[in-house]
């Protein structure tokens, strides 16, 4: 199990960074929301794996329960790249739509011509 | 009077969504089904200028008989679907349009009717005619599509007839 | 007078004329004047206790911990310097008066000249070394200033940024030098560092201190190779040139090796690298002062060879050249300032300061030509002027110092020097004043009115009666001023007078008087082979060098910040990664103390659905559609994980998100164009690939070996598991963690949130606003489109969804404390069931129908969460004190209360304000007028029924 | 007793993968876009209903609760899967046909799909105001 | 009441922001005033709470009454009181210059997008938590976004999609990073893990290491150190200028958090975490600076020219940051109050200059008021360039001396001043060419690349902007007249750091036992 | 019996899933992909609901329901998008 999450990890990490080093804004946002994967699993694991051992308590017995703290984490990290992407999305668009280019380079602006001196 | 109609926009939807609750919360106690009751009243007021002219609803016992047809067409359906997915070769096949001209009028009985036959394997509502007058219908396998129309007019869209209308 | 006082009343005075010039410009002169007259008289007072020998302290700490402090002394050096400063000052400011045009803007020119002033008279006053620096730096941007102050003339800006970079570098330079200074004598207080010469000479630091030093003081004194910069700061007025370029400023750097003359001379390093440069400065400069036709840049020159000669003295070490030294500071001021007023008054008044345009002016300006031909006199070394009796003492120094063993070299060169000062000299007087009058004067030559030669008249009676009666006038000052430089120990025996009988001096002297002749008979021939000679032009150089590497900063600059952002992510990530490596291999890494799970079936499947999505993603990403449905799957993958290994709330969070995620992209890319083209070369993307896997491995090798060790030490989550239903009264420890145990995180997680939904709203007002809303409007779809465009089954089934799903949206809200759910989820959820709405009747009918602005419903959701935190201080608890219990109301059964369902109300409200106000934004790039809101779906066979009966629209 | 439900839930299991799986299957198997579109509605109606039956009865039998509210996902599915199938049936009508290859609307001229954008136009144009 | 005072600088700009998108949408004058009055009270507010902290004592808020480290606390000692009121001093002539140039008016929301940063910025430098940290770090970040593309413009989204992806990337490494340090030490109080981190045994160090170093990545990112510096440039150049100015306080939120993490956590005592950063974190600040200044001279408009400034402001600081010495710490932590005021007033002079001619630094255009900006322009340069007799070069002289102990003095001395005679060539071209050159033009303008100035003067007060520069201005005197207390504190506060016990003893309570 | 069924279940409903993934790739038009991936929707909460079976817990009963929802609308979503282009109007 410890593998494939690892493994999910790192796959999600290398596609989503491959994808982010494209020129276009919207494969960089589709390569951000991959990385987000991995990194939203990754941190989720650091509380370690467990299956069957949702920390919803148990009044009845006792049971194992998996580390609720890194899913609490987890949680807001998902909310805030939420908010994140939302925004990058509009930005890219609004970039888009001035200059008719999604290209993620700024152009070179024009040289101030004349004498410098 | 007045008042109830205003607070009570749809008595239909807010039963239906009491036992939602309640379906939800998997009890009926009497805490719930009054939580239930609040939002079932609570929601449709919140919600109703997203749905004005609702149609009346009639007869209770022919839409639960209509249900009833409905679930003994769908598993009886499904097995002669899967024969044809497992079995049948794809050349043997006989998939057909079929345009069924309709006597129902209001969105929702056409939608319910739409639902039934895509629900219904082997058949599929894929389109609407431009003025709303027609339906089409995608059939799986249909040697005989006058006959499938026939059907889907008689077992259902008459039942719907008696429903909505 | 305070010390104080004296510094700080140049500053305080150069407030008063940028303010008064309104009031006119003898009001700005006034004002200029009388505060450096009161600085003035201020200084004289401490004449007594100065020719006794004593030295005036006064000192406040400003900066003790770096041992930068505000302390001043005042001994004979310094008074003489703070005498010359403010003295020739006030004589420049009268000057000046008459010398600006009308519309030269004068309070300014007071201003810079008094801030320049203030930083000055700071310099020779400073006890503590950093002071010293603090003004020295001043004096460099001051300077700059002044030279720049014709704004108009492209040689002012160029000489202004040239003396400041030279300056300023030479500036930075010191400042190391004066640390380590401080440094190796244990404080940056003067006083302490002239007792420590043994420690400060002995230093392994005191070499490179010196050279640092050095630079400081070279470049400021314009000594070679630092000189090029001084006759390009002649584009200033001429009562600047008159003030920096011979009494000030220049003077800064020999101040500087005086003041430290007891600790740093005397030494071979000393002697070879000081006198030397000041033997070669003072040759260079008086040769080509000889061949500049330039009034300004002759004596411009003529300024770099003295001050290499005073240089040269201090270089020397020995007490008799320090007090020849000292002496000639004093006399150089005298002809020098009164010379560069004469230029100036020429210019003024000929229109020209071309040598070859000039002479004659004897008939025209006799006044001039008398205050000119002295000052010019005494430059050359003429008795019985002042610049005789020092030149005389330098002569008799060198005529028996020893360079590298030789008797000769010295003597010799500075022979050669004084030929070519005198014949600069003469040429001034001979080019200028002598000779017929000419007809072709640009302007109307004629002696000035009073104000504007008063001063340099002044000057020049001061030559002649140093000269004269040198023991009597400049005796005491130059004892008490040589016996600071000396440190304090006895001075030598010298005699300020005429006549030292026949010494190899004198004849040193008259050989230069002869030789000038000579030289200026020649002038013609020799500025002939001069002009034709190849030599470095200094200025070509320096401007050379400094658009270079302007250049190459603006290449370097746009080079490494080219606007690739690919670059800069490649870069980023490949830092990351490598110096996260580097931090690994440092430490242990201990073997696993976990076992591996056995994966069952489904976690196979999910991963390798995973995967495949992943992988093709990478592989189809241009064809974005497409893209955005394989993240569906990965998020499906993703989703389905969390819930396999035990996090439900976070399998729901991350379905909903990735929803809404998918609209919003979706509505976005509707304006984009729908595939990215291929247009990186494969070498960049096996580059980026390579990047990408190593990366990917560290990440996933990272996890990997977490993942196989236990904590390090029991996890503050037992504490959360322990307490969540105890203390925070809900059994999901999950949502007890986020909406009470840390709160205060969800608090910042929904702002987030709701910043978000406002920077988007804020951004389409922007891009609506602007042109691109023509664009918008008359933008044709880039692909074909279906009709139908509000489905008639869609819009009755969301009818029908709607309240379900907003029930479905209380049901987890209202679970969440005890099981999967929350604030948060259900707000996404109730927001998807609106949007379902706006995705089947449209984006007009639906707002139409949307009573509750969205920012509203943000900020009461933020408010709700603030105020419910802010509950918790009526009762004395913290910030989000959470709070709760059960309540029994017969006949309905007990149920549970808490505040943090409060707070997950405001969470609910804002998450359902943000994704909405978010989506709503989105869609109103799409809105065209016309498009109509009156119907929810577009075929709808009723209403055509109505429209036969009438009954209904 | 016990046994009986035993292979109920059982019978509902496997009926569920069955159907969950022809479905899927249906969705290679099957040579046409249209046809495809059908192989969906056994995993909606017969697959996931099967387990969802198997699991309500599998609570009240073995574990002694009264879970009903699987009936939830039931109707939402069955809300949801025919717009679903409408909507990617209009794609393959969108995209792969024309007025032309499609049967006659009935009385009506058309397709709602083959709606021309100008016929929108018209539509609109005929009430200005409507947008304000 | 006055105990929950500490948690008052993130509540109060989190009440004002939400009521003025709820209540004052639409009145603008409303809006000003809230923000305004927010803002001085914010100062009170940040003022009181810096006075408590002067005298050494730790203060602890226990947000939700959960006792550290189950729940998230606010943390108050002399560097985070020092913080927050650099950034509530900052915040004022900031918002005032916003609204005398008009520019809160050249798009929505600009004052509750202010107010938010505010709070992001607050409660970063307050919290004692380091996953809290990342939170505040997003609130600060995702307002900054929006400020940083207010009113729009095609170059400006351009250089917003940069800065957000950028940004976002280091969130995501901030993520990578908590996630490996809680997965180690099974903590995120950071009090709590200093404890942790203090008694890791060896086998878990390569892990903690390399958590460790990516946390400290993050925030060199923050604070612009190379080569993780490219978002800054053309972000708070293509930025409205007095959002650049609000986020010369930004980049310190890196160097703070340096600080905070590489003190208490991973202090230079604690073995795990033994030579993390010598090999590099000192040659790429010297870098950093080189590049910034090389930036300045390489300039052609003066908002990179000032977004360059910054960068070598911020390789100075964390020059003297990397060393990980008290009296370094303490010299940076002077410099760092220097040249955020510096920068700020750089930006907001750059914006003068745009507001008039464009921004050229070869001007195509003359300017008004020449005068009065050329003089604001000189003040910053020299602040920014480090020379007298402002408090650059105090705090370049403590910088300098503060290092001499380094193995690489010589090397930090000749780059420091290499650095800064570079950067006074770039300014002495930058304003002998803007403002001297452009004196000489004439009138009217025949060339149209020139951004014109955006909109009516007649709106706004025209005072305001000036009132707003020379209250920086009048920060960066006080700064250098009162060097001799201010570097007291910072001396005080550097010890606090660098004995972390009473920090930590303070957090937990009897925990630390 | 009922583990037996139910990993039967598990099985099929698994195979189904990758037949789905395999859809995905393999497809020659959009629509099929998107009806694929509508599929494996319906697969992923008949393998939530079976899972809750496995382990006689109904925490995983909002996510199946859940995604029966949003499976919903992300479908309709794609679907509209090229259809119309414009998923809201
Ligand atoms: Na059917
Ligand atoms: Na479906």
């Amino acid at each position: 199990m410890e593998l494939l999450v690892a493994s999910a990890v790192g796959i999600l990490t290398a596609a989503g960074i491959y994808l982010i080093l494209r020129r276009r804004s919207f494969p960089v946002i589709l390569g951000l929301s991959l990385i987000t994967y991995a990194v939203n699993v990754f941190l989720f694991a650091s509380g370690r794996l467990m299956t069957a051992a949702p920390p919803i308590l148990n009044k009845y017995e006792e049971v194992a329960y998996t580390d609720p703290l890194p899913q609490a984490l987890v949680l807001t990290a998902i909310v805030i790249s939420f908010g994140m992407t939302a925004v990058v999305v509009m930005i890219a668009l609004g970039a888009f739509l001035s200059s008719r280019d999604d290209r993620t380079a700024l152009p070179a602006e024009p040289e101030g011509a004349g004498e410098d001196a | 009077m007045k008042l109830l109609r205003r607070l009570l926009p749809h008595p239909y939807l807010t039963l239906l969504l009491t036992l939602t609750w309640l379906l939800l919360v998997n009890g009926w106690s009497l805490n719930s089904l009054l939580f239930g009751f609040m939002l079932g009243v609570l929601i449709p007021f919140f919600t109703q200028p997203y749905w004005p002219n609702r149609p009346r609803l009639g007869k209770p016992l022919k839409i639960a008989e209509y249900i009833l047809v409905v679930l003994m067409d769908i598993v009886q359906a499904n097995i002669i679907v899967a024969r044809i997915v497992l079995f049948k070769p794809n050349a043997d096949r006989r998939p057909n349009w079929i345009t069924i001209p309709l006597d129902l009028k209001t969105p929702e009985a056409i939608t319910a009717l739409a639902g039934t036959i895509t629900m219904t394997p082997g058949t599929l509502s894929a389109d609407i005619s431009d003025a709303g007058h027609a339906l089409l219908v995608h059939c799986l396998d249909a040697p005989n599509p006058d006959a499938v129309r026939d059907e889907i007019k008689q077992r259902y869209e008459r039942r719907l007839m008696e429903i909505f209308e | 007078m305070s010390l104080f006082l004296i510094a700080a009343l140049p500053f305080l005075g150069a407030v008063f004329p940028a303010l008064l010039i309104r009031a006119g410009r003898n009001a700005a002169a006034s004002a200029a004047g009388l505060t450096t007259f009161l600085a003035f008289t201020g200084l004289m007072l401490h004449i007594p206790a100065i020719f006794r020998g004593e030295t005036v302290f006064a000192a406040v700490d400003w900066l003790p911990a770096l041992g930068l402090n505000a302390h001043f002394f005042l001994d004979g050096l310094g008074f003489l310097f703070a005498a010359m400063i403010l003295g020739i000052g006030l004589l420049i400011i009268l000057y000046a008066r008459f010398y600006l045009s009308r519309e030269d803007p004068m309070g300014q020119f007071y201003s810079y000249l008094l801030l320049f002033q203030g930083a000055m008279v700071g310099i020779v006053l400073s006890d503590n070394i950093l002071l010293l620096l603090v003004f020295w730096e001043l004096t460099s941007l001051s300077s700059f200033l002044l030279i720049g102050y014709w704004k108009h003339l492209p040689e002012g800006r160029q000489g202004a940024r040239m003396a400041l970079a030279v300056t300023g570098s030479g500036g930075l330079a010191m400042i190391a030098g004066m640390l380590l200074l401080g440094h190796i004598a244990g404080s940056y207080d003067l006083s302490v560092i002239l007792q420590n010469k043994e420690a400060i000479q002995s230093s392994h630091l005191y070499l490179p201190a010196l050279i640092l030093i050095l630079i400081g003081a070279f470049t400021k004194s314009a000594q070679f190779p630092f000189h090029f910069w001084l006759p390009h700061a002649m584009a200033a007025p001429t009562p600047v040139s008159a003030y920096l370029h011979s009494a000030t400023m220049v003077k800064a750097g020999l101040f500087l090796m005086a003041r430290l003359w007891p600790v740093l001379a005397g030494t071979p390093e000393w002697f070879y690298i000081v006198a030397t440069t000041g033997l070669v400065t003072m040759l260079l400069g008086a040769v080509i002062a000889l061949f500049k036709d330039d009034l300004k840049a002759l004596l411009a020159f003529s300024t770099v060879s003295h001050l290499g000669l005073i240089t040269m003295l201090l270089g020397f070490g020995t007490k008799f050249a320090a007090v020849a030294a000292v002496f000639h500071i004093i006399n150089h001021a005298t002809f020098k300032a009164a010379l560069f007023m004469t230029a100036g008054i020429v210019d003024h008044e000929a229109g020209t300061r071309d040598i070859k345009r000039l002479g004659g002016l004897r008939h025209l300006m006799p006044v001039t030509f008398t205050i000119g031909t002295v000052a010019a006199l005494s430059m050359g070394g003429i008795p019985p002027l002042n610049g005789f009796l020092s030149k005389e003492m330098m002569l008799e120094e060198a005529s028996h110092t020893l360079w590298n063993g030789s008797h000769l070299i010295v003597p010799a060169l500075v022979t050669a020097a004084a030929v070519f000062s005198a014949a600069y000299s003469f040429r001034f007087i001979a080019h200028v004043f002598l000779g017929p009058k000419r007809e072709d004067y640009p302007g109307h030559p004629h002696d000035p009115n009073t104000g504007m030669w008063i001063g340099p008249a002044f000057l020049v009676l001061l030559v002649v009666l140093i000269g004269l009666a040198s023991a009597k006038i400049a005796g005491p000052m130059v004892a008490t001023a040589a016996s600071a430089v000396i440190g304090g120990e006895k001075l030598p025996y010298y005699s300020l007078k005429l006549w030292h009988g026949l010494t190899p001096a004198l004849y040193m002297s008259i050989a230069a008087v002869i030789g000038g002749a000579v030289l200026l008979a020649l002038h013609k021939p020799l500025a002939r082979v001069w002009d034709a000679a190849p030599r470095p032009e200094a200025k070509v150089i320096f401007e050379g060098l400094i658009g270079a590497f302007t250049r190459l900063s603006q290449a370097v600059t746009g080079g490494l910040h080219n606007g690739a952002l690919t670059r800069y992510s490649a870069v980023m990530v490949a830092f990351t990664v490598v110096i996260a490596y580097l931090a690994y291999r440092g430490g242990t890494l201990g073997a696993p103390t976990r076992a591996l799970q056995q994966p069952g079936l489904l976690p196979v499947t999910g991963w390798f659905a995973l995967v495949v999505a992943t992988l093709f993603i990478v592989v189809k990403h241009r064809n974005r559609l497409l893209s955005l449905v394989l993240i569906g799957v990965v998020g499906l993958v993703v989703s389905m994980a969390f819930n396999y290994l035990s996090a439900p709330d976070l399998a729901l969070t991350q379905i909903s998100v990735e929803v809404v995620t998918i609209i919003l992209m979706l509505l976005a890319l509707n304006f984009m164009p729908k595939e990215t083209p291929a247009e990186t070369p494969v070498l960049t993307r096996m580059r980026d690939g390579a990047i990408a896997v190593v990366a990917g491995l560290g990440a996933g090798g990272l996890i990997y070996a977490l993942l196989m060790r236990d904590f390090a030490f029991p996890t503050i989550s037992d504490f959360h598991l322990a307490n969540s239903y105890k203390g925070g009264g809900g059994t999901n420890v999950v949502n007890v963690i986020l909406v009470d145990f840390r709160g205060y995180d969800t608090f910042g997680e929904i702002i987030v949130l709701g910043i978000a939904a406002m920077v988007i709203f804020a951004l389409t007002e922007a891009v609506l606003g602007s042109r691109v809303r023509a664009y918008l409007l008359n933008r044709e779809p880039d692909l074909p489109r279906a009709g139908d465009s509000h489905p008639l089954m869609m819009v009755v089934a969301t009818r029908v969804m709607m309240p379900l799903a907003l029930m479905v949206a209380a049901y987890i809200f209202f679970r969440g404390h005890n099981l999967p759910g929350g604030g948060f989820i259900a707000g996404l959820v109730a927001a998807i069931a609106i949007i379902m709405q706006y995705m089947a009747s449209g984006f007009a009918w639906a707002t139409e129908r949307q009573r509750y602005p969205y920012h509203a419903i943000i900020g009461s959701g933020v408010l709700i969460a603030a105020s419910t935190g802010m509950g918790a201080w009526f009762n004395g608890m913290p910030f989000l004190t959470s709070a709760f219990g059960y309540i029994h109301w017969p006949p309905l059964e007990e149920f549970e209360w808490a505040t943090a369902a409060l707070f997950d109300l405001g969470v609910f409200l804002a998450v359902v304000g943000a994704v909405l106000l978010a989506l709503e934004s989105l869609s109103r790039f799409a809105w065209q007028p016309g498009i109509s809101s009156e119907h929810a779906m577009d075929i709808n066979p009723a209403r055509e029924d109505a429209a036969k009966t009438g009954t209904e629209g | 007793m016990a046994s009986l439900f035993e292979f109920l839930v059982a019978a509902f299991l496997v009926m569920g993968g069955v159907f969950g799986i022809v479905g899927s299957y249906g969705l290679i198997k099957l040579n046409d876009p249209m046809s495809r579109l059908h192989a969906p509605t056994k995993a909606t109606t017969l697959g996931v209903g099967g387990v969802l039956l198997a699991s309500l009865l599998h609570a009240a039998v073995f574990e002694e609760h009264v879970s009903i509210h699987e009936l939830m996902i039931t109707l939402f599915l069955f809300l949801t899967a025919p717009i679903t199938a409408n909507f990617i049936a209009k794609v393959h009508i969108h995209r792969q046909e024309t007025r032309e290859t499609m049967p006659p609307a009935g009385e009506d001229d058309h397709w709602a799909t083959h709606d021309k954008p100008e016929d929108e136009e018209r539509r609109t144009a005929g009430r200005p105001d409507a947008a304000q | 009441m006055m105990q929950h005072l500490l948690i008052a600088p993130v509540v109060l700009p989190a009440l004002v922001a939400p009521f003025i998108i709820m209540v004052l949408r639409h009145h603008l004058d409303l809006q000003r005033i809230f923000s305004v009055a927010s803002a001085v009270l914010l100062a009170g507010v940040t003022l009181a709470l810096a006075a408590q902290a002067a005298d050494g004592t730790v203060k602890v808020y226990e947000l939700g009454d959960w006792p550290a480290p189950f729940g998230i606390v606010l943390v108050l000692d002399r560097l985070s009181g020092m913080m927050i009121v650099l950034t509530s001093l900052l915040a004022l002539p900031v918002l005032l210059y916003a609204i005398g140039s008009g520019w809160d008016t050249r798009g929505s929301n600009f004052h509750a997008l202010f107010q938010f940063q505010l709070m992001g910025i607050m409660g970063a430098f307050l919290t004692g938590d380091a996953f809290n940290l990342f939170v505040f770090f997003e609130v600060l970040l995702i307002a900054s976004y929006g400020l940083m593309i207010h009113s729009g413009g095609t170059r400006r989204f351009q250089a917003g999609v940069q800065y957000v992806v950028f940004n976002l990337l280091g969130s995501t490494l901030f993520l990578f990073a908590l996630g490996t340090l809680y997965s180690v030490t099974g903590t995120l109080n950071m009090a709590d893990l200093a404890v942790k981190v203090s008694q890791i045994p060896a086998e878990d160090t390569a892990l903690l290491r390399a958590g460790a170093v990516m946390l400290l990545l993050v925030f060199a990112i923050k604070a612009a150190l190379l080569p993780l510096h490219f978002w800054l440039p053309s972000a708070y150049a293509n930025a409205p200028m007095p959002v650049a100015a609000l986020f010369a306080i930004m980049t310190k939120v890196g160097a703070y958090s340096i600080l905070r993490m590489y003190t208490l956590v991973f202090g230079p005592e604690v073995a795990a975490t033994a030579g993390l950063t010598e090999n590099w974190l000192l040659p790429a600040a010297l870098l950093t600076l080189i590049a910034g200044a090389v930036g300045v001279l390489g300039s052609n408009k003066i908002g990179r020219l000032a977004a360059f400034g910054a960068i070598a402001s911020m390789g100075t600081l964390l020059i003297a940051v990397s060393l990980f010495t008290q009296t370094a710490t303490a010299a940076a932590l002077y410099y760092l109050v220097h040249s955020t005021l510096a920068a700020a007033l750089l930006f907001l002079v750059a914006d003068l200059v745009m507001e008039r001619q464009g921004g050229w630094i070869l001007p195509q255009l003359p300017m008004p008021q020449t005068g009065l900006i050329s003089a604001l322009f000189f003040a910053a340069a020299i602040a920014l360039a480090g020379m007298p007799p402002l408090s650059g070069f105090l705090g370049k002289l403590l910088v300098l001396d503060a290092t001499r102990g380094s193995e690489l003095a010589t090397w930090i001395w000749a780059v420091i001043l290499t650095g800064s005679l570079i950067t006074i060539i770039g300014m002495a071209r930058a304003g002998s060419l803007l403002f001297w050159k452009g004196h000489g033009l004439p009138q009217q303008n025949t060339d149209t690349s020139a951004e014109p100035p955006q909109q009516n003067p007649a709106a706004r007060p025209a005072q305001l902007p000036f009132v707003a520069c020379f209250g920086l201005l009048a920060g960066l005197v006080a700064l250098t007249v009162f060097a001799g207390p201010a570097t007291r504190y910072a001396e005080a506060t550097a010890a606090q750091l660098f004995q972390p016990q009473a920090y930590i003893a303070t957090v937990l309570g009897e925990e630390a036992k | 019996m009922i583990e037996n069924a139910a990993y039967f279940a598990f099985a099929c409903f698994a195979l189904a899933m990758l037949m789905n993934l395999w859809k995905i790739v393999t497809a020659p038009d959009i629509a099929d992909r998107i009806l694929a991936l509508d599929t494996m929707f319906i697969n992923a909460i008949a393998l939530m609901v079976l899972y809750g079976l496995a382990l006689g817990t109904e925490i995983f009963f909002e996510a199946a329901m859940i995604i029966a929802m949003l499976g919903f609308v992300s479908t309709v979503a794609y679907a509209r998008f090229i259809l119309r282009g414009n998923i809201i109007e």
